[in-house]
C-alpha cells in the first residue's frame, strides 16, 4: 500500500462547504430567488387586502402553470450550458395546434401539440449537434421556421379551444388548484432527476465543461436531445395550458414568453454557462416574475411607470445576484 | 525500423498495426506499429508535436483513425466514443482536462458508475464514501467533497488518475500523469503503476521525465514526428538512446554552464510582502542571476508568481527594481517597469487559442514600436517568423491558430513573446510543464542567453532537475514563507526536499533579508 | 355618495391611435370625475396578460370593466366570472365571440375594409391590377379589415390582386415593399392600403420611383390628410375611412349609464365614418400634429398635450 | 503566395467569402425570379439595409469581445425618438439634435459596460434589462405617441445618392465598416480588444487593460446602433415606438451569417455587410414572389442554419 503524500501543502482559499456534494451546492442557488418571492408575497400581503383571497392565489397558480414550465424547460437546457430561444415560438405553435385539433381530436390533441414541441426541439439538438451551430443561433433560427409554419397554420387568433378543457384546468376556485399540482409535480420530478440520476449528473456535468463529459464518455447528441426536447416538450406544454387559458390560439402569444423564461431561470440561480443552478430556484423566480404584475395591479401602479420598475428591478434583482458571474470564456 | 519482439513477454492484449491520422493535410501520426502484453508498461515518448496525445486519444476513443488497425484481445477494436472503449475496458486519465468543474471530486471519480438505488436514483452518501476507502487505497490525500473548479493543477491530475483506475480497466492510459506533480507526488503514482501492473493492469503512460521512464518502463516506443522510431524493451534502450530516437541526434547539453555571479548588484527585491495568501515574504535577485524557488505543491507558488506578475498584488512591503521603490498594482504596470512573466497555465491565462500564433506573440514586440497608434506590420511579421524559427516552433505557418499548436509549441509561443524587449526581470512559473526535452533543452539555454545579458531570472519549478541546472541559487517556499537558502555548490535534491517539507534551513527568518542577497 | 370603481384595461399603448383611444377615455372620466374613480392596467397587445389583468380587477372589486378585447376568445372564461359577481362589461372597439358582456361600442372592421375597397373598385372602374397593405397579420384589426376589402375584390373578377404585403401600419416597411413591388411590376393600377401611415410611404415609394400616382386608401390620421391635400391639385384621389377614437369616451359613458341602471343598446355598431375628397376640408387641421386622429372629442389642448410636434 | 504584411492582415476570411458566396446566391434567385435586377435596384436594397447594416456591426464589436449586446435595437429606437424629438422638424436644430442623440445612445453604451465590467453582470442579461428600461423610459416620456419629426433636409442622408450612382447612406455604411476594419485590424488598441475577446484572462495578465475594453465596444456598440437609428429615422421621417425592435435579432443574425463566433476574437466587417444585405433581399425576394409574411420566417430561419450549417462542414474528429 503506498503510503498518503500530501498533495496540496494546506488549501487556503478553499474551505468544505456547508453541505455535502455538488447536489448542495446546487441547492444554494435558489435562495436569492426564494427571498425575492418571500419579499414580494410579504410586501402585497401587507398592502392589499385582497391579496391572500383564494380567488386571487388561484389565479396567480393559474399564471404561473405556463411561465413555471417553459422556464423549467430552459433551465434545463441552460443546466447543460446550452441556451434555447425557440421556446416561445413553440409555445405559438402549440396553441395553434390545440386551437385547430381539439375539436376533432379531442384529448389527442394534447399529445400531438407536445410531439410537435418535441419535434421542434430534437430539429435545434441536431442543428447544434450536426452542424455545430451555436445553440443561441440554432435556437433563434428554429423558433424563424416555427413562427412561419404557425402563421401558415393560423394566420391569426382564432379557432377554438373546448371550455371542457379549461373547467378541467382552471375551474376550480381553491388553493390547492390543478394547475398549482401540476406545477408542483413538474418541478419536482425534473429537481430530482437532475439531482439524483445519472443522467442529470451528466447533463450538470455537460453544462460544467463539454469536452470534459466528451471525454469521460458522455454523449453529446443525447444531451442535446434530452434537453432540447424536453424543452421543446415543456414549451409544448405551456402553450398547451396558454391556448387552455385563452380558449383560442394566437400565433404571437408565445414571443415574449422566451426572454420571461430565461430571465426566470437566470434569477433562478441557473449559470448560463451551464453546469449550475436548480429547478427549486426557477420555480421561485417563476413565481416573483408572476408575483411582480399581481402586485403592480392590486396596488394600483402607474401603467406608464410599470416596464421602467420592472427593468429597474429586474436590473436591482441582477445586482443583488448576479454580481461577478460576468462571462468570460 | 526497431519492430516489438513479442517473444520473451506476456501474451499480448493490444497490438496496434499501421496506425496512421491526419488532421486535414496535416500528417500526425504514421504507419505506427507496436503490441503490449497484459500487466505491462509501456512508456511512449516523443517531442511535443510528435503525436503522442493523438495515438492515445485514439486508443481511448476520443479520436477516430485514418488508416491501420488496433486488435484488443484479438478482436479489431474501433472505440466510436470514450464510452465505447470504457466497455472494451480501456480507461484514460488525460492532462488534468478532463475534470468536471461543477462536480465535486468523488462525483468526478465516479461518473457514470455511480451507486444507484432501486430507483435509479444515486446514493450520494454511497458514493462519497466509497471515494474515501478509494482515496484511502490509492494513497491520495483528496477531499471528495470539493468541487472541481476548486482544484489545484495536481489535484486534477489525482482526480483524473483516480478515475482512470476506479474503472478497472484492462488498459490505462495515463498522458502525463506527473506534469503536474511535485517529485515526490511522481514518484508516488510510479509506485502506484506498479502496484496496478502487478495487479495485471497494462498501462501506458506519456513522460517527458526521462528518469522516470528509465524506472517505470517495461518497453519504450518513441515517436518522432509521427512515425515510430524506437520500440524497445526494457534493457534494451539506455536514456541516449531515448533521446537520439526523438531528437534524432543526441543532445549535448541539456542544461548551459553557468558562471558564477555572486557579485553582480542587486536588481529587485521584496521586503515583508503580504497579501491574503503570502504571510510574508522577502528576497532580493541579482542582475543576471537565475534564482530558483522550490517548494511542494501549493506552498504558495502561485500567489508569489501572481503578485510579482500584478495579477494578484502585495498589500504591504516594498520592491525595488534597480533601486527604485515600485507598486506592482497591475500586470499592465508589472510590464511597464520592466517585469515580464511566463504562467503556468498558458491556456489560459498565457495564449489565445483561437487566434494565429502571430497575433499572440507579437504584442509587446509591436506595442513600442506603433507609430500614432498603428501598427508595424512588415516589423511583426519579420519578429514573428524570426522566432518561429528560432525556437523552431512547429507549426504550417504564423497564421495557425494557437489552440491547433501541441503543448510544447504553445509554450513557445508565450516564451517568444518577450524576446522583442528583454526584460529585467523574467518570472518563470513552472516553464517546461509539458515540455519535451529538445524544447527544454533550448528554454534553458535561452534563459541562460537572457541573463548572460543582464536579466534577472525568478524560477518557480516544481522540476527539481531543472532548478538545480539552472538556477545560481535557490531557496525554499513552504507555507507561503521562504524556509531556507541554498547556494549553488551545495544543490542537492535532499537538501531542496529537506527545506521544502518545511524543515529548519540553514538561517532562520530574522537574518533573511540579509541572507538571500 | 360611493362613486363607481371602473377598471379600464389599455390594450395596447404602442401606436398614435390606441394612445389617443385611451386618451379620450381618460378626458371623459376626468369631467365625470367626481361619479367614477377608474384604475387602469396595460395589455401591452397580449390576450394572456389581458386576461390576468381583468382577473386582478374582479379580485379588487371594481364595478365595471371597459377592455378592448385582444383576441375573441381569450377574455370569455374570465368576463363570465365578472359577470357572475355582477360586475358591468364593456368591450370597446373589438368583440368577442360570445354574449358575455353588457354593451359594445365600436365600429366593424370588416366594414371598414369594405368602405374603402368599394371606393377603390369604383374608382378603377371594376378593373385593374391593385396591391393590398395589411398591418400584421395575427391582429383581428389587420385580418378582419383584409377579410372585408377581399369579399369586394373578389365580387370583381377583373380586379387582380397582385401582391398582399403585412406593413405593419408602418411608414418605413410600406415604403420598402412598394419600393420593391413597383421595381417588380411595371402595372400598380391601385393602392388599398388599411393604414394612413402605410399610404404615406407608398406615395412616397410612388414618387421615389418617379411613377404616376394611383388612387390609394388612407385613413384619418392628420398627417395622410395634409399630405392628401396638397396633392389633390395633382389628381391625386383617396378616400379614408375611420375608426373613430372618440369611441374611448362613448365606452366610459355607456358603462356609467349601465351602472345607474340605464337600459342601453347591447351592440352599439357605428358607422364607419369616411372622409372623402368632399368633407377633407373639414377634417384636416393643418395647425395640429401629424399624429392625431381626425375623428376624435378631444380639444385642441388635449390634442396638443398629447401630441407635441 | 506570400501576401505582403498590410494585406495579410486583412485577408477576408473563408466566412467572409461564404457571406458573399450566399450574398450572391440569393441575387442570381432573385434576377431570375423577377426577371430585372438593376444596379439601381441593388443599391436602393443596400441603401435601406443600412441602418441594420451599422447596428450589425455594432453587434459584431460585441461579438468579438466574446459578448452579446440585446439593447442595439432599443438604443436604435431611442435614438429615432429622441432625434425626432430634438430635430422637431427644424433643420436648424441639426447639431444639437445630433449631439443630444448621439450623447443618449452613448450613456446607454456606458451604462451596459458599467454593468458587464464594474458589476460583472453577464451581458446577456446586463443588455436585456437596459433594454427593458430603455423601453419603459420611451414610454413615459412620449406616453405612448411620440412627437416630433425628421426635415426633409437632414432625409438626404438617405434619399440622396453621390453621383446618382451610390446612395448616401450606404457611403456612410461602407465608412463606417471600413474605419472599424482598420480601427480593429490594424491599431494597437483594436488589436488589443482582439485578444481580449480570445482570452480576456489572458490579455489581462499580459497587460492589456480587458476591462476597459470592454466597456470601450459597449459604448463603441451603442454608438453604432445610434448612427443605424438616425439612418432609420431619416427613412422614416418621424418616430415610432419599437420601429428597431427586430434589429436586435437581426443583427445578432446578420453578424452571425457573416461569420461572427460567440467565442469572441473574430471581427470580419465585410462578412457583416453581407450578412444584412442578405436578410434585406430575402425580404425583397418574398415581395417579389408574394409570398405570404410566414415564409419569411420559414427562409430567414432556412438560411441562418444553411448559412452556418457551411461553415461547419468539414470539421473532422
Ligand atoms: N484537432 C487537431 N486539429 C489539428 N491538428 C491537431 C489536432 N490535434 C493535434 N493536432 C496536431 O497534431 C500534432 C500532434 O499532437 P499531439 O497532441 O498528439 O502531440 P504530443 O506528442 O502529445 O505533444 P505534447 O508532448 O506537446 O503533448 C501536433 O502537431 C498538433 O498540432
Ligand atoms: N481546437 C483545436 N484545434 C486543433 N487542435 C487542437 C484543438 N484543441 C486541442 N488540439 C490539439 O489536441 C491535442 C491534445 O490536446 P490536450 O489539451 O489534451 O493537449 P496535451 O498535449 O495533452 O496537453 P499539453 O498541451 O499540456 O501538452 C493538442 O496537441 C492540441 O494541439
Ligand atoms: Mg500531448
Ligand atoms: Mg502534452
Amino acid at each position: 500500500m503506498p503510503r498518503a503524500f500530501p498533495v496540496s501543502g494546506r488549501p487556503k482559499e478553499w474551505r468544505p462547504p456547508m453541505f455535502e456534494g455538488s447536489l448542495r451546492s446546487n441547492l444554494l442557488t435558489s435562495l436569492p430567488a426564494l427571498a425575492l418571492s418571500a419579499l414580494l408575497i410579504i410586501l402585497t400581503a401587507y398592502m392589499s387586502p385582497n391579496f391572500l383571497s383564494d380567488s386571487n392565489l388561484t389565479n396567480l397558480s393559474s399564471r404561473l402553470l405556463p411561465i413555471g414550465l417553459v422556464a423549467l424547460g430552459e433551465a434545463m437546457v441552460l443546466f447543460a450550458g446550452r441556451i434555447d430561444l425557440s421556446v416561445g415560438a413553440i409555445m405559438s405553435l402549440a396553441t395553434a395546434i390545440m386551437a385547430l385539433t381539439s375539436a376533432s381530436l379531442g384529448w389527442l390533441a394534447i399529445p400531438l401539440a407536445l410531439g410537435a414541441g418535441l419535434v421542434c426541439g430534437v430539429v435545434t439538438a441536431c442543428g447544434v449537434n450536426f452542424l455545430r451551430i451555436n445553440p443561441l443561433v440554432m435556437s433563434l433560427a428554429t423558433a424563424a421556421i416555427v413562427k412561419g409554419v404557425t402563421m401558415l397554420l393560423l394566420p391569426s387568433p382564432g379557432g377554438e379551444v373546448d371550455y371542457a378543457f379549461y373547467d378541467m384546468l382552471f375551474g376550480a376556485e381553491r388553493l390547492l388548484s390543478a394547475p398549482l399540482i401540476m406545477s408542483l409535480i413538474a418541478f419536482i420530478v425534473i429537481a430530482v432527476v437532475m439531482n439524483w440520476t445519472r443522467l442529470g449528473r451528466s447533463i450538470y456535468a455537460f453544462g460544467s465543461d463539454p469536452r470534459a463529459a466528451f471525454a469521460n464518455g458522455i454523449s453529446s447528441l443525447k444531451i442535446d436531445l434530452v434537453v432540447f426536447g424536453m424543452s421543446g416538450m415543456l414549451a409544448a406544454a405551456a402553450g398547451i395550458v396558454l391556448s387552455i387559458r385563452i380558449l383560442s390560439g394566437d400565433p404571437l402569444i408565445g414571443e415574449s414568453y422566451t426572454l420571461d423564461a430565461v430571465s426566470a431561470a437566470i434569477l433562478g440561480g441557473v449559470a448560463l454557462q451551464g453546469g449550475r443552478g436548480n429547478a427549486i430556484g426557477v420555480f421561485f423566480a417563476a413565481l416573483a416574475l408572476v408575483l411582480i404584475n399581481n402586485t403592480f395591479n392590486l396596488l394600483d401602479i402607474d401603467t406608464s411607470f410599470q416596464n421602467i420598475a420592472k427593468g429597474l428591478i429586474f436590473i436591482l434583482a441582477l445586482v443583488l445576484f448576479m454580481r461577478g458571474k460576468a462571462e468570460e470564456h | 525500423m526497431a519492430s516489438l519482439k513479442p517473444a520473451n513477454h506476456s501474451p499480448t492484449l493490444i497490438a496496434v498495426s499501421g496506425l496512421s491520422k491526419s488532421f486535414g493535410r496535416n500528417i500526425v501520426l504514421q504507419d505506427v506499429s507496436f503490441s503490449l502484453g497484459r500487466g505491462e508498461v509501456l512508456a511512449l515518448v516523443g517531442e511535443n508535436g510528435a503525436g503522442k496525445s493523438t495515438l492515445m486519444n485514439i486508443l481511448s476513443g476520443n479520436l477516430s483513425h485514418d488508416a491501420g488497425d488496433i486488435r484488443l484481445k484479438d478482436a479489431t477494436y474501433k472505440p466510436s466514443s470514450p464510452a465505447d472503449a470504457a466497455r472494451n475496458g480501456v480507461a484514460i486519465a488525460h492532462q488534468e482536462t478532463a475534470v468536471m468543474p461543477d462536480l465535486t471530486v468523488a462525483e468526478n471519480v465516479f461518473f457514470g458508475r455511480e451507486p444507484r438505488n432501486a430507483l435509479g436514483m444515486i446514493r450520494q452518501r454511497q458514493l462519497h464514501s466509497d471515494f474515501t476507502q478509494l482515496a484511502a487505497s490509492l494513497g491520495f490525500d483528496l477531499d471528495g467533497r470539493k468541487l472541481g473548479r476548486h482544484l489545484s493543477a495536481a489535484e486534477r491530475q489525482l482526480v483524473e488518475i483516480a478515475g482512470a483506475i476506479s474503472a478497472k480497466p484492462d488498459i490505462l492510459i495515463l498522458d502525463e500523469p506527473t506534469a503536474s506533480l511535485s517529485s515526490e507526488a511522481a514518484h508516488s503514482v510510479i509506485r502506484l503503476m506498479e502496484q496496478l501492473k502487478a495487479q495485471g493492469t497494462s498501462i501506458i503512460f506519456i513522460s517527458h521525465r526521462m528518469g522516470e521512464i528509465m524506472e517505470a518502463a517495461d518497453r519504450v516506443v518513441v515517436l518522432k514526428d509521427g512515425a515510430l522510431t524506437l520500440a524497445a524493451a526494457r534493457g534494451e534502450f539506455s536514456e541516449d538512446d531515448l533521446i537520439h530516437a526523438m531528437v534524432g541526434r543526441k543532445l549535448e547539453n541539456i542544461f548551459p554552464a553557468r558562471p558564477a555571479r555572486e557579485n553582480a548588484p542587486v536588481r529587485f527585491s521584496v521586503r515583508g510582502g503580504t497579501n491574503e495568501n503570502l504571510p510574508e515574504i522577502g528576497f532580493a535577485v541579482r542582475r543576471g542571476e537565475v534564482l530558483g524557488i522550490a517548494g511542494l505543491e501549493g506552498q504558495g507558488q502561485k500567489p508569489l508568481a501572481d503578485a510579482l506578475c500584478g495579477m494578484a498584488p502585495f498589500r504591504s512591503g516594498t520592491i525595488e527594481l534597480d533601486g527604485e521603490a515600485l507598486k506592482l498594482k497591475s500586470p499592465a504596470a508589472a510590464i511597464a517597469a520592466g517585469i515580464a512573466s511566463i504562467p503556468d497555465d498558458r491556456k489560459h491565462d498565457g495564449l489565445a487559442l483561437s487566434l494565429p500564433i502571430r497575433l499572440n506573440m507579437s504584442l509587446f514586440a509591436i506595442t513600442e514600436r506603433a507609430k500614432g497608434g498603428f501598427l508595424p506590420l512588415a516589423y511583426e511579421r519579420d519578429f514573428v517568423e524570426g522566432a518561429r524559427e528560432r525556437f523552431s516552433i512547429r507549426s504550417t505557418d504564423m497564421e495557425q491558430p494557437v489552440g491547433e499548436l501541441s503543448g510544447g509549441n504553445q509554450q513557445k509561443v508565450v516564451f517568444a513573446r518577450w524576446l522583442a524587449h528583454e526584460p529585467k526581470l523574467l518570472v518563470l512559473y513552472e516553464p517546461t510543464k509539458g515540455v519535451d526535452v529538445q524544447s527544454k533543452s533550448e528554454i534553458y539555454h535561452l534563459v541562460d542567453e537572457l541573463s548572460q545579458k543582464g536579466v534577472s531570472v525568478i524560477l518557480i519549478s516544481s522540476d527539481l532537475m531543472e532548478l538545480i541546472g539552472l538556477s545560481d541559487r535557490i531557496l525554499a517556499l513552504y507555507e507561503g514563507r521562504i524556509t531556507g537558502e541554498i547556494a549553488r555548490s551545495e544543490f542537492s535534491e535532499e537538501k531542496i526536499m529537506r527545506y521544502a517539507a518545511g524543515l529548519p534551513g540553514k538561517r532562520q527568518a530574522e537574518g533573511m533579508e540579509a541572507a538571500h542577497v | 355618495q360611493e362613486k363607481f370603481d371602473i377598471g379600464y384595461d389599455i390594450y395596447f399603448s404602442g401606436n398614435s391611435w390606441s394612445v389617443q383611444l385611451a386618451k379620450e377615455f381618460e378626458a371623459e372620466a376626468e369631467k365625470h370625475k367626481d361619479t367614477v374613480e377608474v384604475a387602469y392596467t396595460e395589455s401591452e397587445l397580449k390576450a394572456d396578460k389581458q386576461v390576468s389583468n381583468i382577473e386582478d380587477m374582479i379580485t379588487k372589486g371594481v364595478d365595471a370593466i371597459i377592455l378592448t378585447p385582444i383576441s375573441p376568445t381569450a377574455v370569455i372564461p374570465v368576463l363570465k366570472k365578472a359577470e357572475a359577481k355582477g360586475i358591468k362589461v364593456v368591450l370597446l372597439a373589438s368583440s368577442i365571440k360570445s354574449d358575455d358582456y353588457d354593451a359594445l361600442v365600436t365600429v366593424d372592421d370588416v366594414d371598414f375594409g369594405k368602405a374603402g375597397a368599394e371606393w377603390l373598385a369604383e374608382k378603377l372602374g371594376g378593373k385593374g391590377k391593385i396591391i393590398a397593405l395589411n398591418g400584421i397579420s395575427g391582429i383581428s384589426a389587420s385580418d378582419d379589415r383584409w377579410t372585408g376589402a377581399k369579399e369586394i375584390f373578389d365580387a370583381h373578377p377583373d380586379i387582380e390582386v397582385i401582391s398582399v404585403v403585412d406593413a405593419g401600419w408602418d411608414y418605413a416597411k410600406a415604403k420598402v415593399a412598394v419600393s420593391n413591388l413597383l421595381a417588380a411590376n411595371p402595372e400598380i393600377d391601385g393602392v388599398w392600403s388599411q393604414g394612413g401611415s402605410m399610404t404615406l410611404g407608398a406615395i412616397d415609394a410612388f414618387e421615389a420611383a418617379q411613377r404616376p400616382l394611383v388612387p390609394m386608401t388612407g385613413e384619418d390620421n392628420n398627417g395622410y390628410l395634409k399630405r392628401w391635400a396638397a396633392l389633390e391639385a395633382d389628381g391625386f384621389t383617396s378616400v379614408a375611412p375611420s375608426k373613430p377614437t372618440w369611441l374611448g369616451s362613448e365606452a366610459l359613458l355607456v358603462a356609467i349609464d349601465l351602472l345607474e341602471g340605464k337600459t342601453v343598446e347591447k351592440n352599439k355598431i357605428y358607422d364607419v365614418p369616411m372622409i372623402t375628397a368632399d368633407n377633407l376640408g373639414e377634417f384636416k387641421r393643418d395647425d395640429l400634429s401629424d399624429s392625431f386622429w381626425a375623428n376624435t372629442r378631444l380639444s385642441d389642448e388635449q390634442v396638443r398635450a398629447t401630441f407635441q410636434d | 503566395m506570400a501576401l505582403p504584411a498590410i494585406l495579410t492582415n486583412a485577408k477576408p476570411a473563408a466566412a467572409t467569402w461564404r457571406a458573399l458566396g450566399l450574398l450572391a446566391i440569393l441575387l442570381i434567385v432573385l434576377f431570375v425570379f423577377s426577371g430585372r435586377v438593376s444596379m439601381v435596384q441593388v443599391m436602393d436594397n443596400a441603401r435601406q439595409a443600412a441602418p441594420l447594416g451599422l447596428i450589425a456591426l455594432g453587434q459584431a464589436l460585441i461579438l468579438l469581445m466574446g459578448r452579446l449586446d440585446l439593447s442595439v435595437g432599443a438604443t436604435a429606437g431611442l435614438a429615432n425618438v429622441v432625434l425626432a424629438a430634438s430635430f422637431a422638424g427644424n433643420m436648424d436644430n441639426m447639431a444639437t439634435a445630433l449631439a443630444i442623440t448621439v450623447f443618449f445612445g452613448l450613456l446607454v453604451g456606458l451604462a451596459n459596460g458599467i454593468l458587464v465590467v464594474v458589476l460583472r453582470i453577464p451581458a446577456f442579461l446586463a443588455t436585456l434589462a437596459t433594454s427593458l428600461v430603455i423601453a419603459g423610459a420611451i414610454l413615459v416620456y412620449t406616453g405612448g405617441s411620440p412627437g416630433g419629426s425628421i426635415p426633409a433636409g437632414f432625409r438626404v442622408i438617405t434619399e440622396g445618392w453621390l453621383f446618382g450612382i451610390l446612395p448616401w447612406s450606404v457611403v456612410i455604411w461602407t465608412a463606417c465598416s471600413l474605419i472599424l476594419l482598420v480601427f480593429v485590424h490594424y491599431s494597437l488598441k483594436g488589436r488589443k480588444m482582439l485578444l481580449s475577446g480570445a482570452n480576456a484572462r489572458a490579455a489581462q495578465r499580459n497587460g492589456i487593460a480587458a476591462d476597459r475594453m470592454v466597456i470601450f465596444s459597449f459604448v463603441l456598440a451603442s454608438f453604432m446602433a445610434t448612427l443605424g437609428g438616425i439612418l432609420l429615422s431619416s427613412i422614416t421621417g418621424m418616430a415610432s415606438i419599437g420601429i428597431a425592435d427586430t434589429y436586435t435579432v437581426d443583427s445578432i443574425a446578420a453578424a452571425v451569417i457573416g461569420g461572427a463566433l460567440f467565442s469572441g476574437g473574430v471581427f470580419l466587417p465585410a462578412g457583416v455587410a453581407a450578412g444584412s444585405l442578405i436578410l434585406f433581399f430575402l425580404q425583397s425576394l418574398l415581395y417579389v414572389l408574394s409570398l405570404p409574411p410566414a415564409a419569411r420566417f420559414v427562409l430567414q430561419g432556412s438560411i441562418i442554419v444553411i448559412a452556418l450549417a457551411l461553415s461547419n462542414f468539414k470539421k473532422d474528429r
